[in-house]
């Protein structure tokens, strides 16, 4: 069982048995008759200053994680203990000044910016509405600070999106973040929708404001490649669940569950010559409408046991800071 | 290795300067520098913008009192009367002819131009803000309060127009605010539904998601967020919606449900053209008003769709 | 001979803002059986290549306005409207990058897919129908005989993009470009498509142009790569070749940029600046501006593409200063 | 009736005593210009009268129709015991003669002998018991209720107390009487309603009544042959009538809108139509030489009604200045071209009851005189705005017109300008019909609104201007109350000598000439195109084409 | 796809149940009663008083409304009390003219509108497009009776190609049928244009728009990949695709057809409901009124049922439950 203490002096964020549960309606009623489990059961700490990577196929619940952490969809279940206390029992008062410390990055350049307002009002809009400015002055200071800080120039602010390219839109989403000098960032696939060498860039941006700011990133992709670079610790989720967790190197040099081991497998090899046996998984990831019983990986597993199929394995500690959610290694 | 960095110093020192000399356009520029090339919708807006400016300076362009009265002397039956200049045809006195009643008809056209243009104006302004308070209420709270509006909005819609329209103004009574009123009041179903769509879709975008997590204020989203950007339809509508309520004005008053006479409106103008003597006889009666309706509401759609190509990211010539 | 040979491609997109010079000048050569892979960055013209090859650019407001493409010893070019169908998806098919919109989704799959068998195979319906199953079949796709009567929106994006490849495949092509046909799925899946595509590829000997903008995806797939920079063909290699020794400075810059699982800690690479707008391109060599070896010369005029040792190509003035400067920062 | 498109519900069959034409029946020749079709494409539509209507509602039932139009059809359908001439009398229809009682309280009606009903069943008495008596059915819904209401014993009949109307008493087959309350000089014309027969048009409850409205069956000129509902009505000669037959094979009613009917009349599509009379109808009507054009004064007029407790309007001088100060010769002159003529008193000049003209104010447009009028009345320009005031009030009025014609626009138009001359302010209000209508008749909340009477036969104004009229629903809206005009009222529906009511009529012609209870506007004519085909007809007020048909002889070719 | 029918017809009946209300509340403060226009002044107003309450409009509204539509509920509308029959019956004799012509000339409207637009779409901005473009604008722009007058001054007055109104020649009936056929589609020519000259202009703007839209996706590159020709990517697949918006129009259109036909019924004489209704509001004849209204809702309600339906078969994409 995953036991730490949550409320750590090092730990900044917490999730323990986290739910999201989206009801399925239907009839004439709009009776629920059923539920997408997108998130069924979470559980894992953030340090403080530190990267936690979450990778995962697409649909697996990696944004759904992200959203209720921040609150931005409520949770069905579980606690997400922030600063040590328990965010989920705040009130709407209490949550919007909490936006002031936890913030989001998200996946698409193009629709997360206000394509009708310029950068200035985009960034300092917060500010004004969170009173954290006094004067007109006070906040072009700010919003100039911090757009320069992301790689832009202070003549940018009276743009509008669509004069930038996808690398600088996704600055401009950065400096929004950030201008709330938040203390926690989720970056929901900030840099997936971006090209090979602008990727980059984006990615030395965000570690260098980590340095500056001392920030705690929840990094969100699916790009392996790119999580292993930027994070501490990585959760790799299936349906709903995380499958294993562990320290980078940890992850990439020994994993244990099969699905990460197919996971890692699957990266193309990164030289003509190297020679990589891939494990192809069979099939597409099951619904979280309808997932099967036991394992949710037991459909696609190719290490899969007869008591796979039956019962929910335990996320355990399979070594020092290493998590697994597997029958192979249970008792 | 310095002749190599002082090439990159200039070219990349002369790209920021032009970055930052860079004209600053609003997508609002960028939709009227699109609609500028489009030759036929800035023909409209010019027609549109002499119409709109006659219609203010009426007073000081008309040739006549609106409701002036022409008399002349006239035989009648061998006495001589002063009879009002009737059905005259267009002459250097009355360039368009003049009425039944002897009145210029010119002059009349340019403040029929006024009521018409006033009708469209207002019935559209309270087409949009009742569409939009509607729509946008709908769209961004949902749930029981969309399925209320929603509903009574199929239900507005449901009316047959003209039927109800033509109900509205007999219970109040016929005058140029009743017309305005019940196209006002039974028009902007359409325009709800359109902006109700846009919110559904827009509340779904990053940039919503990312407000909430900014914790801006439900009002400033509205306001702030998603109506500038469900203005590219409502433009659209409203130009559209002019043209529309033009018409059925027109409409109105030939069936003599409009504006009030002697007040003139093109429509009940028309209304001349009731009888197929003046159809074949006197042509200056209904074709002036006939064809500037046709002109107007055609150039309200010309303009409406233009502004449509051009406010549409879609499009791309 | 070549199966392709495209030399001096040029087209063109007339818009209102102006001439987009899509291509402007590119030289390839196809050979029978093998893949040729095209990276480069998003714009760089890519699939106008791919389309302009299948001469389906002129629908829209693009135009070749130059150059010859020779297939199996004809110029495409020259042939009329009528030839050119019988050419498209009998001898040379295409894959898209969009697995989920590249499929009608009003008609099914049978429908669409015996479409091609009716056409240029002069099948009968029914027969037609068999063959789309065992197509389905080859392509690993379960149940055939039910999903061959399915509209497409019931199949997951893994499973079109196995229909749109066996779609391509009905008539056995002599060419299959494939544009980005693995961008939009996941890492799993991608395995799964990029496995089957060898192995056809192998059955059928069909020669593959391979489009993508993923590094590794091309050392998984090709056997010689063309790298494309702003309208043209900055370099062409073996595929081993490129990996060990790119020589422009703008593949280097890529090879670099790219985070793998093998990179950790320091800083990413960073190729300063942005892609040329291509409706202002700049004078001389297109990477000009953002090349860190770029000399007076490069502002003045455009180098060639000329041969280089590892048996490429190469579009630099300094190609071999540039390696051995390098070369000598490696060290 | 009341506006303009309204309707009559005197509905009149004319009898055997009308001219006595021996058909000739029509020989083409070639060379004759009345048959040549080409000129005249009306004659290949056969031995048929084509006429033109705005309206078919199908309530082709004498005691329930509603309009002029169905009117038309249940008057050739149907005959009543009585019917009336080209100048208004009475004159014998079904019933062969009359005889009323000394008390003036009995009617009794003896029918002609053999007369059949279109299924050649025979006309009786009990026909015409039936007939009225389902006029006093307690569930009656049309309009001649009024019409029976003092038949003795109704009362009682309506409340359900009793089975039989006492007052309506079957003699013989053939013989009849009726018995009323009180004596009344109109009362005869109280029986031109068509006779229903009771065989088929007996009922179990009142809508299986109405059912058969739309499939008439009587004993007229005219026996029912289709209705297309929104196009026509088709009729066909009753060969068994009982009186002088019809040369006609059939008459056919369609529907043509007002916009294209005269223009649908110069083609030859109709053969008569009944237009807006004007100057452009005429020549549309005449502009390809193939009909011509009958006119006549009508029946009725047209006003503008004061609100005479309104203290503005209540001052008889203030009304007269009103008069005098528009130019109604102007207008009427404008409007109507020479097809009407100027109204000074509430009796057209077709009834024997008009007087002499020269009698009659006529309140030529005379500024000087309004003006001296106002001043003399107390209505000064104090504050010199240009408009007249007393005790503080303005002399500011508000018109309520209503919107389904022209001419009341353009006169209020007119008055605008004219009245400024006076220092009257004149402001208008167009309302929809019936909404002018229950401002006026049913609320009595106006200051002045136009409209138009068209009147009966008989020329007794009682129900418009008798002081009993005055009540929320009554038609004397405006409030008139004259000593001398209710004694006039009251003697002349007692006097049963034509003359001596005449004379009565004629003082009271005056009178309202001079108290102006309303601004008289105009006596407007009627104009009907008429085919060159269609011999034999004259129209007049009181003589519609359907009493014509009897007479009317077509030119055609097969 | 039973469950969605249900549901969905159930949904109906408070949206109609709605437009009654609101329309019944409209019509019945109106100033004036049916006996309004029955001015002879020989009926006295006790006779008055008596047909008021005949009618029941002596009553409080809501007693009215409740009377009403309890009948509705049963299927009886009430009787006009204008015709004084059953308003089921006076709107079912014309209910197939109208029909008929608004059948015609949604006909005219899908055969001229749609190829029309997708001609204009795929030669997007040629000659061929503005032409069409331009004719869609003065189509939707010209005010409908000045239209008709247009017309018939020209095609029936000046030039007697076409009969000025009707909808048959009277005599008609006695010729043979084909002659019959004939004359009936020569009366229908011009109101048939005049009412299908907006739709007309609607679907080529909606169709073009639509196609344009369309010819953008992807998976017509794929067909254009195929080596399909122009006519069958654009007439196949194309067109499939663009016609899907189209029949949700289609569902608000048809019953706009007959609310909308009010005035070529008017100016060509067209025995058809619109003119009906039209007539009902000055004769203050609540039941024939309402009885229009709610069949005029009713048919919208179920054209977007049924637009909906046909959405689903069209778009396999679409599944109800
Ligand atoms: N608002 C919602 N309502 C219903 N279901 C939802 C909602 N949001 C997400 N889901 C479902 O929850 C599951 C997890 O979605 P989520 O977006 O978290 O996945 P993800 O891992 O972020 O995928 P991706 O990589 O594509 O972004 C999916 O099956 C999705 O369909
Ligand atoms: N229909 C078009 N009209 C105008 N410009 C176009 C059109 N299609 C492509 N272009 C332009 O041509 C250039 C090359 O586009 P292309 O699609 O070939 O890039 P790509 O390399 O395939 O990029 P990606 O990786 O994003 O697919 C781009 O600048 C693009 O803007
Ligand atoms: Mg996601
Ligand atoms: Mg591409």
């Amino acid at each position: 069982m995953y036991e730490r203490d949550p409320k750590a002096s090092d730990v900044l964020l917490s999730v323990r048995g986290l739910k999201k549960y989206f009801p399925i309606k239907s009839g004439l009623t709009k009776k629920t008759v059923g539920y997408i489990k997108a998130v069924d059961g979470l559980n894992f700490d953030i340090k403080s200053g530190k990267t936690f990577g979450l990778v995962g196929e697409s649909g697996c619940g990696k944004s759904t994680t992200g959203r209720t952490l921040l609150r931005l969809l409520e949770p069905t279940e579980g606690e997400v203990i922030f600063n040590g206390e328990n965010i989920l029992t705040y009130d709407r008062a209490r949550l919007r000044q909490l936006r002031t410390e936890m913030q989001i990055i998200f996946q698409d350049p193009y629709s997360s910016l206000n394509s009708r307002m310029t950068v200035g009002e985009i960034v300092g809009e917060a500010l004004l509405e969170h009173g954290m400015v006094k004067s007109k002055k006070e906040l072009h200071e700010r919003v100039v600070s911090i757009i320069e800080k992301c790689g832009l120039s202070g003549y940018h602010m009276k743009r509008y999106p669509h004069e930038f390219s996808g690398g600088q839109r996704q600055r401009i989403c950065i400096a929004r973040a950030l201008a709330l000098r938040p203390k926690f960032v989720v970056c929901d696939e900030a840099v997936s929708a971006l090209d090979v060498s602008i990727q980059s860039h984006v990615i030395n941006l965000l570690k260098t404001l980590q340095d500056d700011m001392n920030l705690t990133y929840l990094f969100i992709s699916h790009d392996l490649g790119i999580v292993k670079y930027i994070s501490d610790n990585i959760g790799v989720m299936y349906l709903g669940r995380i499958a294993e967790m562990a320290e980078k190197n940890a992850l990439f040099d020994h994993p244990m569950h099969p699905y990460t081991q197919a996971l890692l497998s699957a990266i193309p090899k990164s030289h003509p010559l190297d020679k990589k046996e891939h494990i192809i998984l069979q099939g597409d990831m099951p619904s979280p409408a309808n997932p099967p019983s036991g394992c949710g990986f037991h459909t696609r597993c190719p290490k899969a046991m007869a008591i796979c199929s039956r019962e929910i394995p335990v996320f355990n500690a399979v070594g020092e800071n290493h998590y697994c959610a597997c029958h192979l290694y249970n008792p | 290795m310095s002749l190599m960095s002082e090439a990159i110093k200039k070219k990349q020192e002369a790209n920021a300067k032009l970055d930052a000399r860079h004209k600053i356009e609003s997508p609002w520029t960028i939709a009227f520098r699109r609609l500028k090339k489009n030759r036929l919708a800035m023909v409209s807006l010019f027609l549109l913008c002499i119409l709109a400016l006659s219609a203010i300076l009426a007073d000081v362009i008309t040739p006549y009192d609106r409701d002036q009265i022409n008399l002349a002397d006239k035989e009648v039956r061998g006495k001589v009367m002063e009879l009002p200049i009737k059905n005259e045809a267009p002459s250097s006195n009355f360039i368009l002819g003049t009425d039944e009643l002897g009145r210029d008809i010119f002059t009349r056209l340019i403040y029929g131009g006024r009521i018409s243009l006033t009708v469209g104006l207002v019935a559209v302004f309270l087409q949009v803000v009742i569409g939009v308070a509607v729509g946008s209420a709908a769209g961004f709270y949902g749930g029981i309060v969309d399925a209320v509006l929603m509903r009574l909005t199929d239900i507005i819609m449901c009316f047959p127009f003209l039927l109800i329209a033509i109900t509205v103004v007999a219970l109040l009574g016929p005058s140029i605010f009743n017309v305005m009123f019940a196209l006002g009041l039974l028009g902007w179903t359409s325009i709800a539904r359109i902006v109700r769509g846009q919110i559904l879709s827009l509340r779904e975008q990053e940039f919503m998601e990312a407000a909430e997590a900014l914790g801006i204020r439900d009002s400033r989203k509205i306001f702030k967020h998603l109506l500038p950007n469900v203005m590219a339809p409502i433009i659209v509508f409203a130009t559209m919606g002019m043209a529309n309520a033009i018409l059925t004005e027109s409409t109105l008053s030939y069936l003599g449900m409009g504006v009030t006479p002697p007040t003139p409106t093109w429509g009940n103008m028309m209304q001349a053209a009731r009888s197929i003597y003046s159809l074949q006889n006197q042509w200056w009666l209904w074709i002036p008003p006939g064809f500037l309706t046709f002109i107007t509401v055609m150039s309200f759609n010309i303009l409406g769709d233009g502004l449509r190509d051009a406010l549409d990211p879609k499009m791309n010539r | 001979m070549a199966l392709l040979e495209v030399k001096g491609l040029k087209t063109y997109f007339y818009t209102e803002d102006g001439v987009i010079k899509a291509i402007d000048g590119v030289d390839f050569k196809v050979d029978a059986g093998e893949t040729l892979g095209i990276v480069g960055e998003s714009g760089c013209g890519k699939s106008v290549t791919a389309m302009s090859i299948l001469r389906l650019v002129a629908g829209s407001s693009g135009k070749i306005v130059e150059g010859s493409i020779n297939f199996d010893g004809t110029d495409i070019l020259l042939l009329t409207d009528k030839e050119m169908r019988s050419i498209r998806g009998n001898k040379i098919s295409m894959i898209f990058q969009e697995p989920m919109t590249s499929l009608n989704p009003v008609f099914t799959i049978n429908q669409q897919m015996s479409e091609v068998l009716l056409l240029h195979r002069n099948m009968t319906k029914e027969e037609a129908k068999q063959e789309v199953i065992k197509l389905l079949q080859k392509v690993g796709i379960p149940r055939p005989s039910e999903v061959v009567d399915d509209y497409p929106f019931t199949l997951s994006g893994g499973m079109r993009q196995r229909v749109m490849i066996a779609m391509a495949l009905a008539c056995n092509p002599k060419l299959l470009i494939a544009d980005e046909p693995t961008t939009a799925l996941d890492v799993t899946i991608q395995a799964q498509v990029l496995d089957l595509m060898n192995k056809l590829q192998k059955e059928f000997g069909t020669a593959i142009m391979f489009i993508t903008h993923d590094l590794n995806v091309i050392a998984e797939m090709a056997s010689r790569v063309i790298v494309m920079y702003s309208g043209k063909v900055v370099e062409e290699s073996p595929v081993v070749a490129l990996f060990d020794n790119p020589c422009h400075p703008y593949t280097i810059g890529l090879m670099k940029s790219k985070p793998d699982i093998k990179t950790s800690g320091e800083k990413l690479y960073m190729i300063p600046g942005v892609v040329p707008n291509p409706l202002y391109r700049p004078a001389g060599c297109q990477f000009n501006t953002r090349c860190e070896y770029a000399i007076e010369k490069c502002f003045q005029m455009e180098p060639d593409l000329t041969e280089t040792t590892s048996g490429g190509r190469v579009r630099c003035f300094r190609w071999q200063e540039v390696q051995e400067l390098r070369g000598a920062s490696y060290v | 009736g009341s506006n303009d498109k309204s309707d009559s519900t005197d509905i009149q069959i004319p009898t055997e005593t009308s001219a006595n034409n021996t058909p000739t029946e029509p020989e083409p020749t070639e060379k004759d210009p009345a048959l040549d079709v080409d000129k005249n494409p009306a004659l290949a539509r056969g031995n048929v009268l084509t006429v033109a209507t705005t309206t078919l509602d199908g309530k082709f039932n004498t005691i329930m129709s509603s309009s002029m139009y169905d009117n038309w059809i249940t008057s050739l359908v149907f005959d009543g015991l009585v019917t009336n001439d080209a100048k208004g009398n009475v004159i014998p229809s079904s019933a062969k003669k009359w005889d009323i009682s000394e008390d003036k309280l009995t009617y009794t009606f003896y029918l002609n002998e053999g007369m059949t009903f279109h299924d050649g069943t025979p006309v009786t008495a009990e026909d015409v018991a039936f007939t009225y008596t389902a006029i006093a059915d307690p569930d009656y819904d049309g309009s001649r209720g009024s019409s029976v209401a003092d038949i003795v014993g109704v009362k009682a009949y309506r409340a359900g107390e009793v089975d039989t109307i006492e007052g309506i008493k079957v003699i013989d087959p053939l013989t009849i009487s009726f018995t009323i309350e009180k004596p009344n000089v109109q009362k005869i014309r109280a029986f031109v309603y068509g006779i229903l027969p009771k065989h088929i048009y007996e009922y179990d409850n009142w809508d299986a009544f109405k059912a058969t409205m739309n499939r008439p069956v009587g004993s007229g000129i005219m026996k029912f042959e289709e209705f297309k509902v929104g196009e026509y009505v088709k009729l066909s000669r009753n060969e068994t009538y009982f009186g002088k037959k019809t040369k006609l094979d059939g008459v056919i009613v369609k529907i043509q809108p007002t916009e294209t009917a005269t223009a649908a009349f110069a083609a030859g599509d109709i053969d008569l139509v009944n237009p807006p009379p004007s100057i452009e109808s005429y020549e549309i009507m005449t502009s390809t030489d193939i009909g011509t054009v009958q006119e006549f004064v009508g029946n009725g007029y047209n006003y503008i009604g004061l609100n005479l407790r309104n203290p503005k309007l209540s001052d008889k001088r203030v009304r007269q200045a009103l008069a005098y100060g528009l130019n109604r010769k102007l207008f009427i002159e404008n409007q109507w071209e020479g097809f009407a003529s100027i109204c000074n008193t509430p009796i057209s000049p077709v009834s024997w009851a008009y007087p002499a003209s020269s009698s009659l104010n006529d309140y030529d447009y005379d500024v000087a005189k309004a003006n001296a009028l106002l001043d003399e009345a107390g209505w000064i320009d104090t504050d010199g705005d240009g408009i007249r005031d007393k005790d503080g009030i303005k002399l500011s009025l508000k018109w309520t017109a209503y919107n389904d014609i022209d001419w009341p626009i353009n006169l209020v138009s007119l008055a605008k300008e004219q009245w400024k001359a006076i220092g009257v302010s004149l402001e208008s209000e167009l309302m929809e019909f019936n909404a002018v209508k229950d401002k006026v008749f049913d609320k009595q909340d106006f200051e002045m609104y136009n409209m138009a009477w068209d009147l009966s036969i008989d020329p007794d104004p009682t129900p418009i201007f008798g002081s009993d009229a005055d009540v929320f629903g009554g038609y004397n809206a405006v409030g008139f109350h004259n000593e001398r005009a209710d004694e006039i009222f009251a003697l002349g529906t007692q006097e049963y000598d034509q003359s001596k009511r005449a004379k009565l009529y004629q003082e009271w012609a005056i009178l309202a000439n001079e108290e102006l209870p309303y601004i008289f506007n105009a006596y407007r004519d009627e104009i009907w195109g008429v085919n060159n085909r269609v011999k034999n007809i004259e129209l007049g007020p009181y003589y519609d084409w359907t009493y014509a048909v009897k007479d009317i002889e077509l030119d055609y070719v097969q | 796809m039973r469950n969605y029918l249900l549901k969905r017809v159930l949904q109906i009946m408070p949206v109609l149940f709605g437009i009654t209300i609101i329309t019944f509340f409209i019509i019945h403060t109106a100033p004036g009663d049916p006996t309004s226009k029955m001015m002879d002044p020989r009926m006295t107003v006790a006779e008055k008083m008596r047909l008021k309450e005949k009618f029941g409009i002596d009553k409080p509204i809501i007693v009215q409304y409740v009377d009403w539509i309890s009948e509705v509920v049963k299927g009886n509308l009430g009787y006009s009390w204008k015709f004084q029959r059953p308003v089921a019956e006076v709107m079912g004799e014309r209910l197939l003219a109208t029909f008929y012509l608004a059948a015609v000339s949604l006909l005219l409207a899908l055969l001229i509108g749609i190829p029309s637009g997708v001609i204009s779409a795929t030669r997007q901005y040629t000659k061929l497009d503005y032409f069409f473009t331009i004719f869609a604008l003065v189509g939707i722009s010209i005010p409908s009776f000045f239209f008709a007058l247009l017309l018939i001054k020209y095609f029936a007055i000046d030039n007697s190609i076409f009969p000025i109104s009707g909808m048959r020649t009277i005599e008609a009936s006695s010729w043979p049928i084909g002659a019959q056929i004939k004359d009936i589609i020569a009366h229908t020519v011009l109101p048939a244009i005049v009412l299908g000259l907006g739709s007309t202009a609607s679907f080529m703007r909606y169709t073009r728009s639509s196609m344009l839209e369309v010819i953008r996706q992807d998976y017509i590159r794929t067909a254009h990949s195929k080596g399909l020709s122009e006519r069958v990517i654009i007439y196949r697949h194309a067109l499939r695709n663009a016609l899907i918006p189209i029949i949700t129009l289609l569902g608000f259109w048809i019953p706009g057809l007959f609310s909308g036909a009010l005035i070529v019924e008017q100016v060509f004489a067209w025995p058809g409901m619109g003119l009906l209704g039209y007539q009902a509001i000055g004769d203050r004849d609540y039941p024939l009124l309402m009885g229009v209204n709610l069949f005029l809702s009713f048919l919208t309600l179920t054209g977007n049922l049924c637009a909906d339906l046909f959405y689903g078969l069209a778009d396999p994409r679409i599944k109800y439950d």
